[in-house]
C-alpha cells in the first residue's frame, strides 16, 4: 500500500464528497439555462444543504430506527462507492476490497434502506415510492449486471480498477461493439439508478409521477440534507465510472506523482461535467415515461447489455 | 418315513367347524375357532424353524410341506388368528344389535374355520388337481360368508363373487385337464401326471402348444381368485359387502394363497415354455390389474372398496414383480404378500369397528377417527403407512427387493410404469384415509370404545409388521428360502 | 395469499404444558450436538465404516462418512441446535399433538442417518424414513384443512421423488445393495444410456425434495402450513438433503458425465431460481413467501452445482471447484438466514396469530427483537453485500465471467443468460424480503393481532441468536469454512488435483484477477454509517434544538388511519403487473347492477389471486387427464355381471389366441 | 364292442352334446333347457362309459355311471327344483343377443372350437380326441350363455353347460382325470350349483325377479 495509491484514494472521496451537490447545480444550471431560465446558480445546492442542516430535525410519530439510520446508509454506502470506484486512480488500495458487484450491492443496499424508511412512515407517499423504486430496482440489478459483466470479460475482472486499466490499456474500447453497447445499457441503468429522467423526475412532487421524493416526503433537516448530499455523490460516482469506461484518459495508472494526480483530477472533473452537462441536455427534451412503461425501457437496456456480452465472446475472444 | 403331523392343520380347523356347527355360538366355539387358527400358525412355525427336514411329502406326494407353504402357513395362521379373535367382537356386537341371529353367528363360526381349511389345503397341496378343488372350495366356503348379511347389496356381491369366480376357476379346471393330458402324453403316468414335482420334471418334453394353451388357462383360471386381470370384478364388491374380519381374511390372505398357486405354475410353465411366455403374461395381466385397481381408487368413495382395490393393486405388482423370476423378486413378492396380509387385516378390522359405530362404509361419513377415538386412528394411521409401502415396515422390504431384482431382470420399463401407477395409488390412499382420519368430525358422538381384544389384535398386526420390515433373521431366512423354491 | 380474515389468536390459548417441551427441545439440542460431533469427526477422517446386516433384511445397512457428509452433518447440527433451543419456547404455547413433538429429533436423526447412509438401499431406507417423519411432522396441526392439503401434495411429490430415485440409484447399482465405496468405480461401466437414466431419475428425485421447478409445488404449501420449527428444518435441513443427494450421487457416485448433464441442472438451477424469487415477490403469506425463497435458493445452488458439471465437463476444474464452493457456500448461507427468518416468522405467528402480510405491521415496535432478528435474516437472504448470500453469490459471479467454453456458441449465450436470470433473481429476491420486513414490521400495525402483540419469550429469542449468530458468521466470516469446503472438494473431484478459491479476509480466486472483502465492506460501512448518524445528532446539537415528533403528512387531511397504508399485495402490485404473462394471475370482476336499469352500476368487485402458475399449467392438466382415464375404468365398471363376464370370455379368448 | 362300433359310440356322443347346446342357445324355455342340460350330462357320462366297456376297466364304468348320475340326474334337478319356485315366468325373456345372432355366434364359437383343438389332434390322432372339438366347442358355447343371458337361472345353465364341455374334453383327451380329483371336482360343481340355487331364491324373494341387470348397485 503505497503512499500516492493511498493519496489517490483520499483525493477521489473527499473530491467527490465535495463535489457531489457541485454536479447537481450544475445539471440544473445546464437545463435552467437550455430551458431559457436564469437558474439559481451552481452552488445553490451547498446553500440549501446549509439551510437544511441547520434546521430541527424531526421524527414522524410511529416510526422507527429503520428512519432514523436509513440516511446514514444512504451516505456510507455512497462514500464506500466512491471509495471503490476509480475515478482518480487505478492503483487504489480499496479495490481489493471490493470489486462491482460490491459496488453495485453496496448502492443497493443504500437504496433498499431507503425504500424500508419510506415503508416505515407509513404513508401512502411513502409506500408507493417505495413499491416503485422496489420494482425499478429489482429490474436495474439485472441490467447492471449484464453490462458490467460485458465490461469485465475483455478486462478478466470484475475489479473496477482493472476494468479501466483495461479500457485506458486498449483506447479504442468504446468503439467495439461490446465496449459500445454495454456503455450505452450502463448509462440507461445509471440514470434510472439516480432517479433521472426518463425514469424519475428530480424536481417532481405529483403524487402521480414521483419515485424517489415520495420515499423521502417525511425527511426534512440534517437527514434530508444528507439525502440531497448523497444523491448528488451517486450521480458523480456513476456517471464518472461511466466516463472513465468511456474515455479512461487521463486517470492515474501508477507514477504516483502530484502532478498526475492533479491531471487525473481535472480529466475527471472536466469528464463528469461533461457528460452531466449531456444527460441534462438530454433531461430537457425528454419527458418522464409511464411508471409501467419503466420496465420496457429496462428491458431494452437489458437486451443491450447481452448482446454486449455475446459480442464479447465473439470478438473479445481473440483478445484473451 | 411318514410325516402325518402334515394334516393337522387340516384337520384342526375342521374338527373347529365341527364343533360350531353342532353347538353353534358359545364361549367354546370362539375357543375352538382361535385355537385352530392358531395351530395352524403354530405348525407353520413348527415346519418352517423345526428341526427336520424343510421338505417333507404325504399320502405320494398329494401333500408337501415346504418353506414356502410353511411362509404362506404362518401368514394364514396369523391373519387367522387375528380374525377370529376380532370376530368375537364382530359377532357379539351384530347380536347384541339385532343385525344377525344366532343360526347365522353359527353358520358363520362354521364357515370360518372351513374358510382356512381349504386355504391351508391349497397351501398344503402338492398336486395341481386338489389344489384347483381346494381353490374352488375357498369360493363355495366363502359364499355365504360374503353373503352373511342378507341385506340386498351383499346379495348382489355375493351373487357376482360365484358367478365370476367359478367362471374363472372353471377355466382353470379346462387348464388343469389340458395339462394332465400333455402330462400324460409326455410319459407321465396318471396317478402323479399332475403332481406339480411331476410337472416341472416333465416340462421339457410335454407338448408345446398344448401347454401354451393350458398355461394361459390356468394364469386366468387361478388369477381369478388372486384377483388379477380380467377376472378381478369380484373382489371389490365381495370384499366390500362381507363382514369386516371376513374382508380381512380374503383381502389379506385368501388373494395371496391363490397368487402362490401361480408362482409354482410359473415355475412348470418356465420349464416348459422358457421364460417368455410366462413373464409376458404376468407383466400384461399384472399391469392392467394394476392400471384397474389405481384408476378405481382415485375417487374411491367407499373404505371398505378402497382397501379392496388396494389389495387388487397389491396383487398387480407382485404379479408384475414375478415376471422378473429371481429369488430376489419372490423375496419382494413374500414379503409384500406379509405386510399387505398384516397392514390390511388390521385396516379391516379397524374399519369394521369403524362400520359398526357409523353403520356406513362411506368415507364422508367416517370422517374425524382421530377425534373421536385417538388409539384406532393411531393404528389405522399406522396401518396406512405399512400400507403404502413406507418404512420401517414389510411393504417396504418388499418393494426395495422387487425393485432392486426388475432393475436386475432389465426390466427397468415395467418398473417405472408400475410405480408410477403404486404412485397413484399411494395418492389415492393417504388423500382418502389421510382425509378419513385426520380431517374434522361431523358426527356427534361420544369417544368410542371397543374391546380390548381389538386392540390386542390390532397391535400384535402391527408389530408383526414392524418385525418383519426392520429386522432380518430368522424370518428373512425363511422367506429367501420360500422364495428359492419358486424361483429359477 | 388466500386467507386474509384474521386468524384467531390461537397461539395463547393453551396453557403451558408442563416439561414435555424442555424435554423435546433438550433432546433436538442433543440430537443437533451428536450431528456435530459426527460431522467433527468426518470431516477428520474418523468414522470408519460399518455394515448392519441383520436390520433390513435382505438388503442390510452400511454406513460411512466422508467430508461431503461431514459439512452436511455440520449444518444440520447447527441448524438443530437452534431449532431445538427455539422449540422449549415454542411448543409451551402451540396446540399441536405430543406425537408430533417428538418426531422433531427422531426427524433430525434420520437425517444424520440419511447422511451417514454408505450404501444405495441404506439410503433409501433413511431417506424414506426421513420422508415419513417430515410427513408427520408437518402434520403437527392436522386439524387444518389447509395442513392436510399441503401433506397431501407433500406425500405425492416426496414420493415421486423417492421412486425416482429409487429406480436410479438401483440402476447405478445394478439392483445390488451398492456399496457407496464401489460404486463409484462400478458406475463408470454402465452403458452411457442408463448413466443418462440414474442422472435423470436421481436428478429429479433430489430435485423434488429440493423444490425444485416443477416439482416445487409441495413447498410453499408445506412450509407454510407446518409450525415454525418445522418449516426451519425442513428448509433448511431437508431442502439441502436434495443438493446432498445430488452432490452424492450425481457428482460424486456417477462421476464426470456428458456435458448436457451440467446444462439441465444449469437451466433447472436457473428456472427455480427466478421462479422462486418472482412468486416469493408477489406473495403476501409471510411463509409462503419464505418457502418460495427456499425454492429461488435452491435453484441458485443447483445453477451453481450444473455450472461446476459444465466446467469440469470442459477441463476447467479451478473454476469448476469455484462454482462448486459457490454452490455450498449458498447452501450454508440459506441454511443459517432461513432458519432465522422461519423462526422468526414462527415468533410473529405465535405472537400475534399471523402469517399474511397484509394484516401485519408495526412490529417492529412491538417485537423488537424479533424483528431485528428477521432483518438479520432478510439481509442475508436478499443477497446484498453485508448479507449472508453475499459471499455465495459473488462466488458464483465470479465462476461465471471466468468460464470460457471454446467452441460452443450456445454455451456462450447461456452464460450471459444465467447472469442476468441470477442478477433478475437477487432483484426479485431483494424486493421481497424488502416487502416482508417493510410492510410486515415496520409501519403501523394493520389488524388487532399485530397491535397487541408481545415478546416472545426468551428460548425462542436464544434460538433466533443462534442463527443471527450463524448468519453473521456466513456473512463476514468466509474463513471459518475454508476448511470445510476445501475438503468437500477432495472428495467430490477425486483424482483431479484443484486449488480451490481462497476464503480468507480477502476472497480471491487463484490464477484469475477479482476479489473482494466482506470483514471490510461490513467494517467499513458500519463505521461509516456510525460516523453518518453522529454527523446528523452533533448537527442537531449545534442547533440546540432537540428532536421533535410531528405527525405524518397526511395532505392536510387528518390522522391517516391504517388502511390507507400500502400493504403487501399493494407494494408488489407494480412488480406483478410487470410479470403478468408469467404470473397469470386470475382476476375476478363482479359488477352488480341496479335492479332498476342495467345501465347503472351499484357496485363492481375486483379480485386478482396469484395462483401458482406452475401448478395451474402442469399438474392441473395432468390430474385432469389422470381423473379422465380413471373415470373411463369406472365407467366401465358399471356392475353388470353381464359385462364382468363378458370381460372374462375376451380374457379367455385372447388366451386362446395367443396360444397359436 | 368293436373299435368301428365304438367310434360310432363316440361320434354320437360327440353330435349329441354339441346338439344339445345349440338347442340349448336355441330354445328360450328353461324346462327344455334344463332336459337339454339332463341330456348333455348322459353324454358326457356316456363317454367314460362307452371307453369303459371298450377298454374293459370296470374303473371308468363306475366313474361313468356316476357321472351319468350327477350331470343326467342331479344337477338338472336341483335347477328344476329352482325353476318350480320361480314366478317370474319359466322363459329367458331379453337375452342380450336375440336367437338369430346367437346362433350365428354358436357356429363360428364351434369353428374356434375346431381351430383351437386343432394341436391336440396333430399329437394324437385316436377316435376319442376326434371328438374334442366338438367337446371344445360346448365349452365355448357355455361361456356365450354364461355372457349373453341376463336371468340367474340361465347363468346357471351356461355354467353347467361349460362344465359339461370341459369334462367332455377331460374324457375324450385323457380318458378322465384321476378318480380322485374327477370325484371332489363334481363335489365342488355340485356345491356351486346348490350354492347358485339358494342364491337365486333369495334373490327372487329380495328383488321379485332374477334380471341380473337388477344387480348393478356395487359399482364405483
Amino acid at each position: 500500500m503505497s503512499v500516492p495509491s493511498v493519496t489517490g484514494t483520499l483525493v477521489q472521496i473527499v473530491g467527490a464528497a465535495a463535489a457531489g451537490p457541485l454536479l447537481i447545480g450544475w445539471t440544473r444550471q445546464v437545463r435552467a439555462k437550455l430551458e431559457g431560465r436564469q437558474g439559481a446558480g451552481v452552488l445553490q445546492p451547498y446553500r440549501d444543504l446549509r439551510k437544511q442542516f441547520g434546521r430541527q430535525s424531526i421524527d414522524p410519530i410511529g416510526t422507527t430506527m429503520v428512519f432514523a439510520v436509513a440516511p446514514s446508509i444512504m451516505a456510507a454506502t455512497t462514500l464506500m462507492a466512491a471509495a471503490l470506484v476509480p475515478l482518480v486512480t487505478v492503483i487504489s488500495p480499496a479495490d481489493r476490497i471490493g470489486d462491482m458487484f460490491a459496488v453495485v450491492g453496496l448502492l443497493l443496499l443504500g437504496t433498499v434502506s431507503l425504500v424500508l424508511a419510506g415503508l416505515d412512515t407509513g404513508t401512502a407517499f411513502g409506500g408507493m415510492g417505495a413499491s416503485r423504486m422496489t420494482t425499478i430496482l429489482a429490474l436495474v440489478e439485472p441490467t447492471l449486471l449484464v453490462a458490467v459483466f460485458a465490461l469485465s470479460i475483455p478486462a478478466g475482472s470484475t475489479n473496477l480498477a482493472g476494468m479501466v486499466a483495461n479500457a485506458a490499456r486498449r483506447g479504442d474500447l468504446v468503439l467495439s461493439p461490446t465496449g459500445a453497447l454495454a456503455v450505452i445499457a450502463l448509462l440507461i441503468v445509471v440514470l434510472a439508478e439516480t432517479g433521472r429522467l426518463p425514469f424519475d423526475n428530480p424536481t417532481t412532487h405529483l403524487e402521480l409521477t414521483m419515485v424517489h421524493e415520495a420515499m423521502i416526503l417525511e425527511y426534512s433537516g440534517p437527514r434530508l440534507a444528507i439525502l440531497e448530499w448523497s444523491s448528488g455523490v451517486r450521480l458523480l460516482v456513476l456517471t464518472g465510472l461511466c466516463a472513465n469506461l468511456i474515455l479512461p484518459w487521463g486517470i492515474e495508472r501508477g507514477t504516483g506523482s502530484v502532478l498526475s494526480l492533479c491531471v487525473a483530477t481535472a480529466a475527471i472533473a472536466l469528464k463528469v461535467g461533461v457528460l452531466n452537462g449531456l444527460v441534462a441536455s438530454f433531461e430537457v427534451v425528454v419527458a418522464k415515461v409511464r411508471l409501467f412503461k419503466v420496465p420496457e425501457l429496462l428491458a431494452g437496456s437489458f437486451l443491450i447489455g447481452l448482446l454486449a456480452v455475446t459480442a464479447s465472446y465473439f470478438v473479445g475472444s481473440q483478445g484473451r | 418315513m411318514n410325516h402325518i403331523d402334515l394334516i393337522i392343520p387340516v384337520i384342526a380347523p375342521l374338527l373347529a367347524a365341527a364343533i360350531s356347527l353342532s353347538v353353534g355360538w358359545r364361549t367354546v366355539t370362539k375357543w375352538a375357532n382361535s385355537l385352530a387358527a392358531v395351530t395352524i400358525l403354530g405348525t407353520g412355525l413348527l415346519f418352517a424353524f423345526g428341526t427336520r427336514s424343510r421338505h417333507v411329502e404325504l399320502f405320494g406326494g398329494l401333500l408337501r410341506s415346504d418353506p414356502l407353504s410353511s411362509l404362506l402357513l404362518i401368514a394364514i395362521g396369523a391373519v387367522g388368528s387375528l380374525v377370529t379373535v376380532s370376530s368375537v367382537d364382530y359377532i357379539e356386537r351384530e347380536l347384541s344389535v339385532g343385525a344377525t341371529d344366532r343360526s347365522d353367528a353359527r353358520q358363520y363360526a362354521t364357515l370360518v374355520p372351513l374358510f382356512l381349511t381349504t386355504m391351508v389345503l391349497v397351501v398344503l397341496s402338492n398336486n395341481l388337481g386338489l389344489i384347483w378343488i381346494a381353490i374352488e372350495a375357498t369360493t363355495i366356503t366363502t359364499a355365504f360368508l360374503v353373503g352373511h348379511h342378507r341385506t340386498r347389496l351383499s346379495l348382489e356381491a355375493t351373487w357376482k363373487y360365484v358367478v365370476i369366480c367359478s367362471f374363472g376357476i372353471t377355466l382353470a379346471f379346462l387348464g388343469t385337464v389340458l395339462l394332465y393330458f400333455a402330462s400324460v402324453h409326455s410319459g407321465s403316468s396318471p396317478a402323479d401326471a399332475l403332481n406339480l414335482n411331476t410337472l416341472v420334471r416333465r416340462a421339457g418334453r410335454m407338448d408345446k402348444t398344448v401347454t401354451r394353451l393350458a398355461m394361459g388357462m390356468l394364469l386366468i383360471g387361478f388369477g381369478t381368485k388372486a384377483g388379477l386381470f380380467p377376472f378381478h370384478t369380484w373382489l371389490a364388491d365381495a370384499h366390500s359387502q362381507a363382514p369386516a374380519p371376513i374382508s380381512g381374511l380374503m383381502s389379506g390372505i385368501l388373494l395371496s394363497v391363490a397368487f402362490t398357486v401361480v408362482l409354482r405354475l410359473k415355475v412348470v410353465g418356465d420349464a416348459a415354455l422358457g421364460v417368455g411366455y410366462v413373464r409376458n403374461s404376468l407383466l400384461i395381466v399384472g399391469i392392467a390389474t394394476l392400471t384397474i385397481a389405481v384408476s378405481l381408487m382415485v375417487s374411491q368413495r367407499d373404505l371398505k372398496r378402497l382397501l379392496a382395490y388396494s389389495s387388487l393393486e397389491q396383487m398387480g405388482f407382485i404379479a408384475v414383480a414375478s415376471a422378473a423370476g429371481t429369488e430376489l423378486a419372490f423375496v419382494g413378492v413374500l414379503m409384500v404378500i406379509v405386510g399387505n396380509a398384516l397392514a390390511k387385516t388390521v385396516l379391516f378390522i379397524a374399519s369394521g369397528q369403524l362400520q359398526s359405530i357409523r353403520h356406513s362404509t362411506l368415507l364422508e361419513d367416517l370422517n374425524g377417527v382421530m377425534e373421536s377415538s385417538r388409539l384406532l386412528g393411531v393404528s389405522m394411521m399406522i396401518g396406512l403407512v405399512g400400507l403404502v409401502g413406507l418404512p420401517p415396515f414389510a411393504l417396504f422390504v418388499g418393494e426395495l427387493s422387487i425393485a432392486r431384482a426388475m432393475v436386475n431382470a432389465n426390466l427397468v420399463l415395467p418398473l417405472l410404469v408400475t410405480l408410477l401407477l403404486l404412485l397413484v395409488g399411494f395418492v389415492s390412499l393417504i388423500r382418502h384415509l389421510g382425509g378419513m382420519l385426520l380431517g374434522p368430525r361431523t358426527a356427534d358422538e361420544a369417544t368410542w370404545k371397543a374391546r380390548p381384544s381389538v386392540y390386542v389384535a390390532l397391535t400384535l398386526g402391527l408389530s408383526a409388521s414392524l418385525f418383519v420390515g426392520l429386522v432380518g433373521s430368522p424370518f428373512s431366512n425363511l422367506v429367501s428360502s420360500a422364495a428359492a423354491v419358486v424361483a429359477r | 395469499m388466500t386467507d386474509l380474515q384474521s386468524r384467531p389468536v390461537e397461539a395463547h390459548r393453551k396453557e403451558p404444558r408442563g416439561s414435555r417441551p424442555l424435554l423435546v427441545g433438550t433432546s433436538t439440542i442433543l440430537v443437533g450436538g451428536l450431528s456435530i460431533v459426527l460431522g467433527i469427526a468426518a470431516m477428520s477422517g474418523g468414522i470408519a465404516s460399518v455394515s448392519i446386516s441383520w436390520l433390513l433384511p435382505f438388503s442390510g445397512l452400511q454406513f460411512s462418512a466422508d467430508s461431503t457428509s461431514g459439512l452436511f452433518l455440520l449444518m444440520n447440527g447447527a441448524v438443530g441446535i437452534a431449532v431445538g433451543t427455539y422449540s422449549i419456547g415454542y411448543y409451551r404455547h402451540s396446540h399441536s399433538g405430543t406425537f408430533s413433538l417428538m418426531m422433531l429429533p427422531l426427524f433430525l436423526l434420520t437425517v444424520i442417518a440419511v447422511l451417514l447412509a454408505g450404501s444405495v438401499t441404506t439410503l433409501l431406507l433413511m431417506w424414506e424414513l426421513m420422508a415419513v417423519s417430515s410427513m408427520l411432522l408437518l402434520l403437527t396441526e392436522y386439524r387444518k384443512k389447509e395442513v392436510r392439503d399441503a401433506a397431501q401434495w407433500y406425500g405425492a411429490l416426496t414420493q415421486l421423488g423417492f421412486l425416482a430415485i429409487l429406480v436410479g440409484t438401483l440402476i447405478m447399482s445394478g439392483g445390488s445393495a451398492g456399496v457407496f465405496s464401489t460404486l463409484a468405480i462400478t458406475s463408470h461401466h454402465l452403458s452411457e444410456s442408463l448413466r443418462d437414466l440414474v442422472f435423470v431419475l436421481t436428478f429429479i428425485g433430489f430435485g423434488s425434495k429440493a423444490g425444485l421447478v416443477p416439482l416445487h409445488v409441495w413447498l410453499p404449501r408445506a412450509h407454510a402450513e407446518a409450525p415454525g420449527p418445522v418449516s426451519a428444518v425442513m428448509s433448511a435441513v431437508m431442502a439441502a438433503m436434495g443438493i446432498y443427494g445430488i452432490m452424492r450421487v450425481d457428482l460424486e457416485l456417477l462421476g464426470h458425465g456428458p456435458r448436457w448433464w451440467g446444462v439441465v441442472a444449469l437451466s433447472v438451477g436457473a428456472v427455480s431460481a427466478l421462479y422462486g424469487a418472482l412468486q416469493a415477490s408477489v406473495a403476501t403469506d409471510l411463509k409462503r413467501l419464505l418457502g418460495y425463497s427456499t425454492t429461488e435458493n435452491m435453484g441458485i445452488v443447483v445453477l451453481a452445482i450444473g455450472m461446476s458439471m459444465l466446467l469440469g465437463g470442459y477441463g476447467q476444474y479451478e473454476l469448476a471447484a469455484v462454482a462448486l464452493v459457490a454452490g455450498t457456500y449458498q447452501l450454508l448461507a440459506h441454511a443459517a438466514f432461513k432458519t432465522l427468518t422461519f423462526l422468526a416468522a414462527g415468533a410473529v405467528h405465535s405472537a400475534t396469530g399471523l402469517r399474511n402480510l397484509d394484516l401485519m405491521g408495526g412490529l417492529a415496535k412491538r417485537l423488537p427483537v424479533t424483528s431485528s432478528m428477521f432483518a438479520v435474516g432478510a439481509l442475508g437472504a436478499s443477497g446484498l453485500p453485508l448479507g449472508a448470500g453475499f459471499v455465495g453469490e459473488w462466488l458464483l459471479l465470479q465462476s461465471l465471467i471466468h468460464s470460457h467454453f471454446g467452441s460452443s456458441a450456445p454455451l456462450e449465450f447461456a452464460i450471459p443468460v444465467a447472469v442476468g436470470v441470477l442478477a433478475l433473481t437477487t432483484g426479485l429476491g431483494t424486493a421481497a424480503v424488502v416487502k416482508a420486513y417493510g410492510v410486515g414490521f415496520l409501519a403501523r400495525p394493520r389488524s388487532k393481532g399485530a397491535e397487541s402483540a408481545t415478546e416472545v419469550g426468551l428460548p425462542m429469542l436464544a434460538g433466533m441468536a443462534v442463527a443471527a449468530v450463524g448468519c453473521l458468521a456466513v456473512a463476514i466470516a468466509p474463513a471459518l469454512f475454508n476448511g470445510v469446503l476445501t475438503s468437500l472438494m477432495t472428495v467430490l473431484y477425486r483424482g483431479v488435483s484443484v486449488s480451490p478459491p481462497r476464503l480468507g479476509a480477502i476472497l480471491s480466486i487463484p490464477g484469475f484477477a477479482g476479489s473482494t472483502s466482506p470483514i471490510l465492506l461490513a467494517g467499513s460501512t458500519v463505521i461509516l454509517v456510525v460516523l453518518a448518524q453522529v454527523a446528523i445528532s452533533s448537527f442537531g446539537k449545534t442547533n440546540r434544538l432537540p428532536n421533535r415528533d410531528a405527525n405524518l403528512w397526511a395532505c392536510g387531511n387528518g390522522i391517516l388511519g391504517e388502511r390507507m397504508q400500502y400493504t403487501a399485495t399493494s407494494f408488489a402490485e407494480p412488480l406483478q403487473r410487470v410479470f403478468d404473462n408469467v404470473l397469470k394471475p386470475e382476476v375476478g370482476i363482479e359488477v352488480t347492477h341496479y335492479d332498476e336499469s342495467h345501465y347503472l352500476v351499484e357496485r363492481v368487485r375486483y379480485s386478482r389471486t396469484i395462483v401458482d402458475s406452475i401448478e395451474d399449467r402442469i399438474y392441473r392438466p395432468v390430474l385432469r387427464g389422470f381423473l379422465w382415464g380413471a373415470n373411463l375404468v369406472r365407467v366401465f365398471h358399471s356392475g353388470r355381471i353381464s359385462r364382468y363376464l363378458a370381460l372374462g370370455a375376451a380374457g379367455l379368448f385372447v388366451v386362446l389366441v395367443v396360444s397359436h | 364292442m368293436s373299435a368301428s362300433e365304438f367310434t360310432t359310440l363316440l361320434d354320437l356322443v360327440a353330435s349329441v352334446l354339441l346338439l344339445s347346446s345349440v338347442i340349448i342357445v336355441w330354445r328360450r324355455d328353461y324346462g327344455a333347457m334344463i332336459k337339454l342340460l339332463a341330456v348333455q350330462g348322459v353324454a358326457v357320462g356316456g363317454i367314460p362309459l362307452v371307453s369303459g366297456i371298450y377298454l374293459k376297466d370296470l374303473q371308468l364304468v363306475v366313474v361313468g355311471m356316476m357321472v351319468i348320475l350327477l350331470r343326467g340326474g342331479v344337477l338338472p334337478w336341483v335347477l328344476s327344483r329352482r325353476l318350480a319356485d320361480e314366478t317370474a315366468g319359466s322363459r329367458e325373456t331379453k337375452p342380450l343377443v336375440n336367437t338369430t345372432s346367437a346362433l350365428f355366434v354358436t357356429a363360428l364359437l364351434v369353428m374356434v372350437g375346431y381351430l383351437v383343438t386343432h394341436p391336440m389332434l396333430r399329437r394324437a390322432s385316436t377316435p376319442e380326441t376326434r371328438a374334442i372339438p366338438a367337446a371344445f366347442a360346448v365349452i365355448l358355447i357355455g361361456v356365450f350363455l354364461l355372457v349373453s343371458r341376463k336371468r340367474a337361472l340361465s347363468q346357471g345353465i351356461g355354467f353347467l353347460v361349460m362344465d359339461n364341455g370341459i369334462d367332455a374334453v377331460a374324457f375324450l383327451a385323457t380318458l378322465g382325470v384321476p378318480a380322485i380329483i374327477e370325484i371332489g371336482a363334481s363335489f365342488d360343481l355340485l356345491l356351486v350349483l346348490a350354492i347358485l340355487v339358494i342364491l337365486t331364491g333369495r334373490m327372487h324373494a329380495k328383488f321379485k325377479d332374477t334380471d341380473l341387470d337388477a344387480l348393478s348397485e356395487l359399482r364405483d
